[in-house]
């Protein structure tokens, strides 16, 4: 929609060092936020885009700083209100590549209404939540994914409020594409930050992160190099849901509808399939719930289904009603409705 | 005019006198059934064709639907029109046309006595007038003798003349209020055929009913003309109005058409982000009538989603704007801080009402100036202008969208419920006449900084994504100057504080002087803003006339104010300020040049009238002295 | 909490009349609102609670105008922020009965993050979401649940926001009470109010409701009564998922977890059965995005669990926490931490 | 004081002469992670003990933690005391402790030369030095030679100390600032014994640590006592300071208690809804220990959840209140709206920091007095105080829920960052002496009306949910006075947004009138509000020792102001009013009173200095005549 001057960044030969801007990072030494923008700065040269025709989006926290460190175009918006602001760019010009980076606060708190309408909408752009399960800038209270109980700054006695579910929000509200990673697990976080990008509409990605200062070791019982095998499950397109060290356990439905662990030597017939692109989300939503310990929790892809994108029918409009509506020339503008001369 | 039109062409009624007036007020009245809006529409378009200058104020209730017959379902539409230049829609109607009992317990109390008076009686039956909480019927028990009262069983009038056409009780109903408008054609000596067409026009899908209407509008002109009683027609003459080619236009739609001829002139895509509000809304429902002008309105989930998506247009270089009344601006205070540290063009139209919270939400008010220049945290200065008239809005939309890309910067447009509905005849401009708005995309990554200044505006450079190797990073946090890091030091913080001030001050250079209409100087000036511009124009004429010595300076730039505002102050010994607030302007004009101006506050949710204006200032001009805020309008409290 | 005059009004005295305030009904002339107004005026006397006992908060809408005509404690406050001034109202006096009105505008567009927030703190109130597919106070746009591609005032050439569905929103949002009915099915709209009202937590209830001037018919399809049969699953606890004028229809479950409709003469076994009180949400999901015409669309109580109620864990914390903490008397406040005396 | 406090309890060094000093400014400064805080606290309270008057300034860094040895990382805390009275953390430090290069670097500027420079060279390694952004290192390359430098390896010192008590190098690490912190109790001849038992009760936890802190403490000490660099010790002896029990509190501390205790007073359970937010966030983590004083904190998704859940516990019969700084009050504008229409108590505390948008978040600013006073839609009134220091926090909370109550209405609390950091001993409160706030929740239904009113205050009946017989409905439309029914009714809005207005306007009779400091009358009137307290007093001080003729009125209560302020500025020739922020109190006061006051207007997020003031005022003094709104502070720009 915008006129543009010809990309003189070759996207083929770009490479990590293309993406490190200037800035020097400012985040606690030990952030789990530096394990993802290095991924992040990884994965972009692979996504073949040019620099100028990416946008990172972001509120306000730690994980909102991410954009000064990534040297494409950034806003470093208010907070909770990226997706807006992303959004108004996206439909302005359709080409960008646009990405949202968020927290638990950022996006579920004081931002969550504007993240659920953005994947009702299924905006085209990517949408990392960085969960550390507590407000990091701002030295440490409960956020919408502390647990039950938790004791923070704000909550001395435990906190009461019951932690929303980042995974199940985002399929309840119809996201075409949910995911999830973890920091530390770079390969697999490269990996469905790929998908992310891959995706047309919205992709919401809930990346565990560690904040080291005021939550420290929050994802540390599932995701522990030494315990993931058992608490995570790890999901792929048309395999079946197995996990476990020694990969013998995996999931079954029972008649009523409900998941089960079971122990398997091999023979993985009855288990569920993985399959990220069927319409019906009751599946989905069953995997978002699985949590530790009676179930592993899923990381990867969750979902991933094409729909039409908002910015694509918005152009899709135009594309189809300008001819249809004859001149729109200022004269035709003004010049319309009932007139009437005097001499 | 041509000479055809200059008279009516129907023959006139052999024994009825024409005389001839100089004004006339008219209102319409009836139940929201009754289709008062079109009636009024409708003979405002003839008294337009006629040639005469007017202005027209609809009054409808509230946004939901009432019980028919109900006091709350009253709707009503008045038009002013003159052989001379029309200001207002005038303070009281001459002749009312009242539908039904709740439209006359309503409206009556505006007709001064002696005033013209045409109800239908077919429905003032006990229920209705029950409903309107009358114990007794007004036209039997004497209530009404002071008017010269014409009751006719329209109801009745217009079955008889639909008879045979084969209509449903419902729709011969509907057609009530042709017969009124034929009436009326008939009175003030309106040709027929026009309207006729116009009809067959508006109906053209359902040509049955077209012609009910029609002969519904028949029969009410010719009751007119056969029967022996109205003692005489009138006949307003021809106004002496600037040659060219009208369009009738309310002030919504104008700041819609204004918007969209702004970004045309810029070349740029509109993008529009609302969130539904009254008296906001229909400027979503025009502009999205435009998608073919490369004109995007977004619907957000709240009004701080539209701004923000609003900015996130203008980042990506579109010209973002978008609209909403008080509460939604109160909303979107935060984000206005965003686009003011970003530096980026934006344009919030508010169209106000009456208030605070919910407030009235259908009425006009002019209480969200001081929001406009102070809501928003820290020291956060935009530009604020605000249209004085229905077209208007038109010009200064356009201005808006000029300043906000030229200083790149938000701009607040402050418009009011009275002109969002309110209607006057707008002349439309030559399209060649309009110059372009001139922009430039930053494309040239050499000497690239993102707050380098533009040394006459101050404006930062307006680069937008896509761009390549001018990559960089902007956001709420304070920027240092030039470079756009981010920035904790003191000093640079007090620079950019007050860069960002001079900014918005700059502007002054390029916004015209304030008009004066009267003499440069005098007893007594009269600054007014907004919608009040009429009503304060048209007593300063009266007054003038009466020959005082008064002025009226109105200001459609309030942030900042034309450059010759202090001087003007100067030159009068009192300066009055009549306000729908409890003293907005009143409170800049103190504060920035230390003049002992009064104000005159009215806060009812309804336009001033000329007459309350007039009283106050020949209070002022009997040169007693008055404490600097007292204040006093039609009620005092 | 709060000192409180006795009640002079006995609760079991109370009939519908009690329940009618003297303001008139502003409604247009034919519009659903009436018919949920009187369901609620007639249900109200069965809570057996008094009158100041009850109190209803709404936003701003045509729904929101509800608390004017119901004859108990009412708060007619800002636009979609009803929910959080019952938050307020209900952490104060926990003894209180509140409900909220609210509508597809106010609930789910402007209000839609306080809404999600408060089924996840499982605040104790009742939230009645009255769905009429529009805006209708503001005379007809778009809503958030408006269908994609419907032409509004807002949107002549047809809606591009796919539309949320408040139940799969409710469920992802982890609400406890999750139901719905329809304003013209008053028996039904009378029982699924009185599961709201006996529900302890937050119950949320979406509610069909005709817009006859600005969104007709909009449920006409499902609800209408000579297609309901077909078009609707009435959920009851503990049966089987049948439907259908002859209840010739059924919902099963496909192996790989999907739903299916199935022909059954008399026969429901292998059918699924309704379990309202199960903990994993998966099915409960699962029913709330049945949409016909493939599916028939669930009414009634989909979800119903008891979780300790936010209000329930805050007087909770107050109990234990006060003996635990010595006095708390000015004294003790002022002339604590490090104090020096000066002579 | 008793005598065994009065004079250090440890041998004074043979021949070292102690010289008595008035006033001492002495400011630690070093890494996050150098515990410079807990060093300067420490010596505050000793300071304390020692009788001197005092006043602290805490500077840490950005709210996340830069890397160790960086510039972004240093922190810094001053302390001020005196055996006069103390005003303000003192302009410039006489001692500056420098823990490392970078503290050195961002340092040394404030330094006056001559000053005193204490180096812990042991981390003057290169690596540090670049990091500071040195090319050499200041120790060698006699850039230091004009202050009085004692560069001691802290460091390896400490490490000495500490041998042998099986700490890690961390550990070791960890305990210089008591090194350093021992250094000055010698320099300033304070006793080591109660320091010691402070100590030991810090870190009862882990014994182990705590011995090892005395160690590095007693080093220190003993460094100064038996090396010879020093040349003398100090002695400040006590300040003429009212008897009574003091405590160290900070103006978030003293804001939560005194909203406790207000609640306490008016035995009512108090409700603080908040969204965190710096720097307001320690007010909530203060509050929710108070569990057991019937406290409820709601933490809320967001800021507009959170004011108007507190609106709905001022309905349901608690005092609701929430607190928040810059950016979270424009997003409350509108729910202040609401309460203002539904006249219910609310308390908002804003407290402000460096904007605009997100700005400066842990910067000190003034900003936000107009945006309490106008950012809203429409006429909507409350009432605004400003404690003036951090003790003063205590007690205007109580005042703003006095005035909540009594007026049901919203009052705006407006703290700042400086207050709400800053920390000053405050002289704690008879309990016997607080007097009780009034509260009566109307119950008779016997001609009860909603928006029955009290003749006296305006005020409406505060009726809570559970009151039988007497249910009702309020909301955010506009209300008919007393039955409070929905109106639309013209004349009935107008009296209601004068109602409104009046009510806020009544306060002023129950408010105290503002103190002038200084003469009644005079050449200059400084009017100051907020934490310019100390600064402001301390010149004028300094001024009339000068002999000029100089006062100040510092308002603490903005809207409505103090009945006598109109006389006191009559009675000063000139008007200056020193503002962090480009002139709001300024705008106030001139639009109001038609004074030609001039502004002081520094926006750099920190403090006032004495001197700027006095710089200001000594202009002015010399009658020079200037435009009314010039202004300029330390930088022009
Ligand atoms: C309107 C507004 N309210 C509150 C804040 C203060 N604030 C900044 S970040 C933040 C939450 C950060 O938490 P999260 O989103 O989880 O990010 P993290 O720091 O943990 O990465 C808050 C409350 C703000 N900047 N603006
Ligand atoms: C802050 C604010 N924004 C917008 C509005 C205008 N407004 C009032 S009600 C409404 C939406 C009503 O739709 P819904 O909630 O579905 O209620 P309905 O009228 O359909 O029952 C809107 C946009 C407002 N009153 N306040
Ligand atoms: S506070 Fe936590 S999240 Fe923020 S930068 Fe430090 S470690 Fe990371
Ligand atoms: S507009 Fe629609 S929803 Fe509102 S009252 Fe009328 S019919 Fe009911
Ligand atoms: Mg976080
Ligand atoms: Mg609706």
């Amino acid at each position: 929609m915008m006129p543009q001057g010809d990309s003189n960044a070759c996207a083929a030969k770009l490479t990590r060092k293309d993406f490190i801007s200037d800035q020097d990072v400012r985040w606690c030494p030990g952030c789990g936020d530096y394990a993802i923008l290095a991924g992040m700065q990884r994965m972009m040269p692979e996504m073949g885009v040019p620099r100028e025709k990416v946008v990172f989006v972001s509120g306000i926290g730690c994980s909102s700083r991410f954009p000064y460190y990534i040297n494409t175009y950034g806003f470093h918006s208010i907070h909770g209100r990226a997706p807006a602001v992303a959004t108004g760019i996206k439909i302005t010009q359709p080409d960008l590549s646009v990405w949202v980076i968020t927290g638990d606060g950022d996006g579920l708190s004081i931002g969550g209404n504007h993240l659920i309408h953005t994947m009702r909408r299924n905006v085209d752009m990517k949408i990392l939540l960085f969960n550390n399960r507590i407000y990091g800038l701002t030295k440490g209270q409960t956020s919408p994914t502390s647990e039950l109980g938790m004791k923070t700054k704000s909550t001395p006695l435990g906190s009461l409020d019951r932690p929303f579910n980042p995974l199940s929000v985002a399929i309840g509200a119809s996201a075409t594409f949910v995911a999830r990673s973890i920091d530390i697990d770079s390969p697999h976080l490269q990996y469905v930050l790929r998908r992310a990008a891959e995706h047309k509409g919205t992709a919401f990605v809930e990346i565990y992160q560690n904040c080291n200062v005021f939550n420290d070791g929050t994802w540390e019982s599932v995701a522990d190099k030494d315990v993931r095998g058992d608490r995570l499950l790890v999901l792929e397109h048309g395999k079946p849901l197995v996990f476990g060290k020694e990969r013998n356990k995996g999931i079954r439905m029972r008649p009523d509808m409900s998941p089960e662990v079971v122990e398997i030597d091999g023979d993985t017939s009855g288990l569920l399939i993985h399959d990220e692109r069927r319409q019906d989300e009751g599946y989905h939503f069953m995997l978002s719930r699985l949590t530790s310990p009676q179930f592993p929790q899923p990381i990867g892809v969750l979902r991933a289904v094409r729909e039409p994108t908002y910015d694509e029918l918005i152009t899709e409009q135009g594309r189809t009603i300008i001819p249809r509506s004859g001149k729109a020339d200022l004269e035709t503008l003004l010049y319309s409705g009932e007139t009437w001369v005097v001499q | 005019m041509t000479d055809n039109e200059s008279t009516p062409s129907t023959p006139v009624g052999p024994h009825r006198p024409i005389s001839e007036l100089e004004t006339v007020v008219v209102r319409f009245a009836g139940d929201s059934g009754d289709g008062m809006q079109l009636t009024g529409t409708e003979f405002t378009k003839s008294v337009a064709h006629e040639g005469s200058d007017l202005a027209t104020f609809p009054d409808f209730p509230g946004e939901i639907r009432a019980p028919a017959g109900t006091l709350a379902g009253v709707s009503a539409y008045q038009i002013h029109f003159s052989s001379q230049k029309v200001f207002t829609p005038g303070d009281q109607p001459d002749v009312l046309v009242a539908m039904n009992p709740a439209a006359l317990r309503i409206n009556l109390p505006d007709l001064p006595s002696s005033g013209i008076l045409i109800l239908n009686t077919g429905t003032f039956t006990r229920p209705n007038i029950e409903k309107a909480g009358y114990t007794s019927n007004p036209i039997e028990d004497g209530s009404l003798s002071k008017y010269q009262v014409y009751a006719i069983d329209i109801s009745k009038q217009t079955s008889l003349a639909l008879e045979g056409m084969g209509l449903t009780a419902k729709e011969v109903g509907r057609c009530k209020n042709f017969y009124a408008l034929g009436l009326m054609f008939w009175l003030y000596t309106h040709p027929t055929e026009r309207e006729e067409k116009s009809i067959r026009a508006k109906f053209q899908k359902n040509p049955k009913i077209a012609e009910a209407n029609i002969a519904s509008f028949r029969a009410g002109y010719n009751y007119g003309e056969t029967t022996e009683i109205f003692p005489s027609r009138y006949f307003v003459p021809p106004a002496p109005i600037v040659p060219g080619t009208y369009r009738h236009i309310t002030g919504n739609e104008a700041t819609a058409i204004g918007l969209v001829t702004a970004a045309q002139l810029a070349s740029l895509p509109l993008f529009y982000g609302s969130y539904p509000i009254t008296p906001a809304s229909d400027i979503l429902h025009t502009l999205c009538m435009y998608r073919h002008y490369n004109v995007i309105t977004f619907q957000a989930e709240d009004e701080i989603a539209a701004i923000t998506a609003a900015i996130g247009a203008s980042y990506a270089g579109a010209i973002g704007t978008t609209g909403t009344s008080g509460p939604g601006l109160a909303l979107k205070g935060e984000a206005i801080g965003l686009a003011v540290m970003t530096e980026l063009p934006l344009v919030i139209v508010n169209v106000q009402r009456g208030g605070p919270s919910t407030g009235l939400p259908t009425k006009t008010e002019q209480a969200d100036l001081l929001q406009s220049m102070f809501g928003r945290n820290s020291e956060c200065p935009v530009a604020v202008v605000a249209p004085a008239t229905p077209g208007d809005c038109f010009w200064m939309a356009i201005e808006a969208v000029r300043i906000a890309i030229r200083y790149m910067c938000p701009v607040i447009y402050l418009s009011d419920g009275y002109l969002a509905n309110g209607a006057e005849p707008w002349k439309l401009p030559e399209v060649a006449s309009l110059s372009k708005i001139p922009v430039t995309f930053r494309t040239d990554p050499q000497g690239f900084y993102p707050y380098l200044r533009d040394p006459e505006t101050l404006a930062r450079p307006w680069v937008i994504p896509g761009a390549p190797g001018l990559e960089h990073r902007i956001g709420g946090l304070e920027k240092e100057n030039i470079t756009g890091n981010v920035s904790y030091d003191p000093l640079n913080h007090e620079q950019m504080v007050r860069i960002r001030a001079e900014k918005i001050a700059h502007i002054v250079h390029e916004i015209p002087e304030a008009q004066v209409y009267g003499d440069p100087s005098g007893d007594l000036l009269i600054v007014g803003w907004g919608s009040t511009y009429g009503a304060i124009t048209h007593a300063v004429k009266l007054l003038r006339q009466q020959g005082h010595r008064v002025s009226s300076m109105h200001l459609r730039y309030l942030n900042p104010m034309p450059a010759n505002v202090s001087q003007v102050l100067a030159s009068f010994r009192r300066v009055l300020v009549p306000e729908m607030n409890l003293g907005q302007l009143l409170m800049m004009l103190r504060a920035q040049f230390l003049v002992d101006a009064v104000g005159l506050c009215k806060v009812q949710g309804r336009p001033f009238k000329v007459s309350e204006i007039m009283a106050r200032a020949e209070d002022l001009l009997g040169a007693h002295e008055r404490a600097a805020f007292a204040t006093h309008a039609e009620v005092a409290s």
